[in-house]
């Protein structure tokens, strides 16, 4: 498995070297751990242990009412908490058979894309820190920063934003979030010029990622993988175009597939500009939609201590930053929710892994594991 | 594999450094205009705290933004919808009747700041919407005593409360009587 | 493919499996139940039969309702636009007794995951599950305590009362 | 060795006043001091707070404005913070450790005595004073190594290797360079090196002749791989292997060894700068007006700011391309070290010497 068939195991008859990198490590995404097996500096196996960050999130949406229900799909992925508030309210709204108003839908369609950005940008965070270049990280955070102050005028909240509720959102978008979303796009669309410049067709960057730890189609099929890093390898799967929802279908945007510029297709460089051309989408869908909200009521019927959703089941799949992310909700009529389960796609991501470090050096693995974007928090829950 | 020729090699060899030595010193130069803050675009952006010209105040934030909560005891009516709907249980109450019927004495009132999670529900489901987020966000505390803020007005004397109770059954009788 | 021939197709493969078929919530998608014992047969034939072809598991989820244990498979086909939602339930006897059902990681590699997490929070165990280098076996400090996920499981063991709202008033 | 007539230090010695009868060593130590308390430690004070403002400016940030006057005592609060910091294990203090710790220095620190600071502060000027300096960026490696070693930790080990590997494959280019040099001034003296350069940029060695700019960049290049500086900082990476090398130092210890490798940062950049970049010329009629009034001290502190400048813009640009550019991965550096800059450094000395041979007449003017 390892590239030259003469590997100092053979040759010097070493044996290899065990290395736990803990919970708590610079390089790691989240709270996991990798026993790893080394010989010399290049990685022969690496087995993944999580679990680290298990706060029993389901069991807890059962304890408490249908309102509490959005605020703990917030913890779901703390980072991009639109995405599990939104899985959530449209299983529910299919459960109770009630549909959002168009407003409303083209509210949380805005936020979904500003969270895909500002998800991605995070992810560009991780990656400059991975390897190791500080400019970047500053200038990406700093950017990021606008998306959190949008998020904030229209929430109220920087990062869990409790604003959707079951048939539509909390409360109307203010007046002057139009112009400052063109605002965001016109600001972003220059800084990813200058993030070019500077990051992506750095030399020493392309030598880091390219043909590093690449992940073949049959390992997609494998891990049953979706989201960006699915689409690096080519496999053209995205929600919002097989399983259209929010009015997704009547925009026109592409979902972009790897292309193999770093020497092999789905490799760590693929994954990176596979997210740059995301950011653009979204910023297209954007301001495709920012001018047309319709006007009309923002909410079905407003939600409170007694909000009862009728016996039934219902999963719903929806596109998160991170892949397809599923929520399987089972309600008996009752006050409380019967049963709420997330299928989430970290946990085919962290399959990965143990199937794609091999071969790879210790050094390059902060680089993998940013490049595969772990949401450690919603694949323990 | 077929052995290129030598000049080839070097040809690629050479073009290689050069690329890499461009674009590394490409990426050198894009930083260069912050060094000297050209442009709107590139000046800091770090905020000195607490800095009295930089650092962003209160009223500096959106109207929405979820900080600490207030309540105006005044206009509560006691519905304890607030304490119900709370996910992390942290707001208590503890009410009395007032000197009316329709009246009610808010004794005890706490949120207690070390469990809220800020997500706003209370403040949806006030009906006066006497229970409000302001924008303070300084809520730093030595202990966790202190985290808990407490809004209501405090235990009646037992005097009070037995004349309450008297002028309340005053005004049954009254309405009694005119019936 | 709709709901009859679904279920004349899957009686024809091993007779008498198929317990009910109807619609999923309101979603249109079949949900079909099945005994428990035909799971891999089954699963074999949805994986490579070639009207079918679901080869990916989107989800396993299990779930508990009025005491029996319903394990779903959502079923996605990565090349025709065929979806189906596969069931299969056992009553588990006592608060604390385990369920047993074949693993279909054998077929579906990606459910190895979802098998991690359903063994420990439900006590569902899966046998013959395929070894995987992911080990997500570790969710809970100690699983002294039962089955969280259960509804009947009792704090009181756990020694902490939980913070819950809604519904009790 | 000494030569006792132009040796500042006899010159400040009698401006107080105190006889010169004095034997040679005590001069030798005292210049020895005295360049390493008010040239070294405020270069390292100095430096610091100049390499955190610069980076800040560079990534939109404001850096350190709270310690002092717009952050100007950020050097010694960093220096009080790092000395009160303690370990969180309470590991015994392993008795080789201070023992390796003052061998370390002692090798580190004695190149001091062949810093080139000016013309009248050369206390070693021999034929091989050029050479001598590479003795620390070596010691620091090698200290660097066994650190990482003692560790006994798999970081620790990773970070040795790497940084061993590394210096090898640095220090082949370096010293090629530094033969160009060599070639070019006739003599690998520091009086000889400094006199073949002029004031003015264009009688600098580095624009004397093209191959001579090629081994400028390469000295510079394998300089950072040598001192395992940020691009290159593979063996002492924060991200996989947890600081490397320095991940159980704390305190006090930490703080010497940052200061170890600022010294190396600091002595390879005034080498560079008094061997390409014309080292401490100051233009010819103020060098002979300050001879003639005898004014020896006035002279050789006017170099010594001179070279400290050109020293400091040196390493701010170095510092530059290491905030900008991503870390690259030590087979990635050794390749460059052999495959890029070994042949390059090869290339400018066959150059430099035909050039030199031929006498090309345009080179440095006498």
């Amino acid at each position: 498995m390892i590239g030259s068939g003469l590997n100092s195991q053979t040759f010097f008859k070493t044996d290899l070297t065990t290395w736990e990198i803990g919970p708590y490590h610079s390089s790691l995404p989240g709270p996991m751990r990798l026993k790893l097996k080394l010989d010399g500096e290049i990685v022969v196996k690496c087995e993944v242990e999580t679990g680290f960050l298990h706060r029993g999130l389901e069991k807890a949406s059962e304890l408490h009412g249908w309102p509490s229900l959005v605020v703990y799909a917030d913890h779901l992925d703390p980072e991009v908490a639109v995405f599990g508030e939104l899985v959530t309210c449209l299983a529910v709204e299919e459960i109770s058979g009630i549909t959002a108003p168009p407003r409303a839908q083209v509210i949380r369609l805005l936020l979904a894309e500003l969270a895909r950005i500002s998800g991605h940008l995070a992810f560009m965070v991780r990656m400059a820190k991975a390897v190791g270049s500080e400019t970047v990280t500053h200038y990406v955070l700093r950017d990021r920063e606008k998306i959190l102050d949008l998020f904030e005028l229209v929430t109220g909240a920087r990062f869990s934003l409790n604003f959707l509720r079951f048939g539509g959102v909390r409360s109307d978008v203010t007046d002057g979030f139009i112009e400052r979303v063109l605002e965001v796009c016109e600001l972003i669309r220059v800084r990813m010029k200058e993030y070019n410049d500077i990051f992506t067709f750095n030399y020493s960057f392309l030598q880091r990622s390219s043909g590093v730890a690449p992940i073949s189609k049959d390992c997609v099929r494998f891990c049953g993988m979706s989201g960006p890093n699915a689409r690096a390898a080519g496999v053209a799967f995205d929600v919002r175009k097989d399983a259209p929802y929010l009015g997704y279908s009547n925009l026109d945007f592409i979902a972009p597939l790897g292309r193999g510029e770093g020497g092999v297709l789905g490799d760590v460089h693929d994954r990176f500009l596979i997210r740059l051309r995301e950011i653009n989408e979204s910023m297209e869908i954007l301001k495709q939609v920012v001018e047309r909200i319709p006007d009309g009521p923002f909410l079905h019927a407003p939600v409170g201590n007694d909000y009862k959703v009728p016996a039934g089941e219902a999963y719903v799949r929806i596109e998160s930053s991170r892949g397809l992310l599923g929520c399987h909700v089972v309600s008996d009529g009752k006050l409380k929710p019967g049963r709420v389960q997330y299928r989430v796609p970290s946990l085919a991501n962290l399959m990965a892994v143990p199937l794609i470090t091999p071969g790879v050096r210790v050094e390059d693995l902060p680089v993998v594991l940013a490049s595969l974007d772990l949401g450690i928090a919603e694949a323990d829950r | 594999m077929v052995r290129e020729s030598v000049f080839r090699g070097i040809g690629i060899y050479i073009r290689n450094v050069f690329l890499g030595v461009w674009s590394i010193a490409g990426s050198c130069f894009t930083a260069v205009p912050y060094l000297f803050r050209l442009g709107e675009l590139r000046k800091e952006v770090t905020e000195g705290y607490p800095d009295p010209v930089s650092s962003k105040t209160a009223d500096d934030l959106p109207p929405r933004s979820r900080g600490l909560l207030f309540n105006d005891i005044d206009r509560c009516s006691g519905c304890r919808d607030c304490e119900k709907i709370c996910p992390a249980q942290c707001i208590k109450i503890d009410c009395e009747p007032g000197s009316e019927a329709s009246k009610v004495w808010v004794s005890v009132f706490d949120i207690d700041f070390s469990k809220c999670v800020f997500c706003g529900l209370c403040t949806e489901v006030c009906l006066p919407s006497s229970l409000v987020h302001t924008r303070q966000y300084e809520g730093a505390a030595y202990s966790l005593k202190d985290l808990v803020a407490s809004f209501g007005r405090g235990q009646l004397t037992p005097e009070q409360r037995a004349k309450w109770a008297a002028m309340r059954k005053l005004s049954e009788d009254g309405e009694g009587v005119s019936l | 493919m709709d709901k009859n021939q679904i279920v004349l197709k899957l009686n024809s493969i091993c007779s008498g499996t198929v317990l009910e078929a109807g619609e999923f919530g309101r979603s249109g998608v079949v949900s079909v139940w099945i005994e428990s014992k035909t799971v891999l047969q089954i699963a074999e034939c949805l994986k490579n039969d070639l009207e079918f072809q679901l080869d990916w598991l989107e989800n396993l989820s299990v779930v508990e309702l009025e005491e029996v244990v319903v394990v779903t498979y959502f079923l996605r086909s990565t090349t025709t636009p065929e979806t189906l939602v596969l069931r299969i339930s056992a009553l588990p006897g006592s608060k604390s007794e385990k369920i047993v059902f074949p693993s279909v990681s054998s077929i579906w590699p990606m459910a190895i995951p979802f098998e991690n997490e359903a063994e420990q929070l439900f006590g569902v165990t899966f046998i013959g599950k395929e070894s995987c280098e992911l080990n997500n076996k570790f969710l809970l400090p100690d699983l002294s305590h039962g089955f969280p996920l259960r509804k009947s499981f009792d704090f009181s063991s756990t020694g902490s009362a939980p913070i819950q709202n809604g519904g009790h008033s | 060795m000494m030569t006792a007539s132009n040796s500042w230090m006899v010159s400040w010695w009698e401006g107080f006043g105190l006889s010169s009868d004095v034997p040679q060593w005590v001069f030798a130590l005292l210049a020895l001091l005295f360049t390493y308390c008010f040239v070294v430690v405020p270069a390292g004070a100095a430096l610091s707070f100049l390499d955190r403002k610069f980076s800040a400016d560079l990534q939109a940030r404001v850096g350190p404005n709270q310690a002092g006057p717009a952050g100007l005592f950020q050097p010694i609060a960093d220096l009080l913070k790092l000395l009160q910091k303690g370990s969180l294990t309470k590991r015994p203090q392993k008795a080789s450790e201070n023992i390796w710790l003052s061998v370390h220095s002692m090798a580190l620190y004695s190149t001091l005595a062949v810093m080139p600071l000016g013309s009248a502060a050369l206390l070693v000027d021999t034929e091989m004073s050029a050479f001598l300096p590479f003795w620390s960026a070596l010691v620091l490696a090698l200290g660097t190594m066994l650190l990482g070693l003692g560790q006994n930790s798999v970081p620790g080990w990773f970070g040795g290797i790497r940084i061993a590997a590394q210096t090898l494959a640095g220090s082949f280019p370096a010293l090629i360079a530094l033969i160009c040099v060599g070639v070019h001034a006739g003599s690998f003296r520091w009086s000889a090196l400094a006199g073949a350069q002029g004031f003015s940029p264009w009688s600098w060695a580095l624009f004397s002749n093209p191959f001579l700019t090629i081994a400028f960049l390469v000295f510079i290049m394998s300089g950072m791989i040598v001192m395992a500086s940020a691009p290159f900082d593979g063996g002492l990476a924060l991200t996989d292997i947890h600081g490397g090398v320095a991940s159980h130092l704390y305190g006090r210890r930490l703080g010497y060894y940052r200061f170890g490798r600022f010294y190396v940062f600091f002595l390879w950049s005034v080498i560079t700068v008094v061997l390409f970049l014309g080292g401490w010329a100051l233009p010819g009629r103020l060098v002979s007006l300050l001879r003639e009034g005898e004014a020896v001290r006035v002279l050789s502190f006017l170099e010594l700011s001179w070279l400290m400048a050109k020293t400091f813009l040196l390493m701010l640009f170095m510092i530059w391309v290491a905030r900008v550019n991503p870390r690259s991965r030590v087979d990635q550096i050794t390749d460059f070290a052999w495959k890029v800059l070994s042949p390059f450094s090869l290339f400018a000395l066959v150059g430099t010497s035909l050039w030199v041979g031929w006498g090309i007449g345009w080179g440095a003017p006498w």
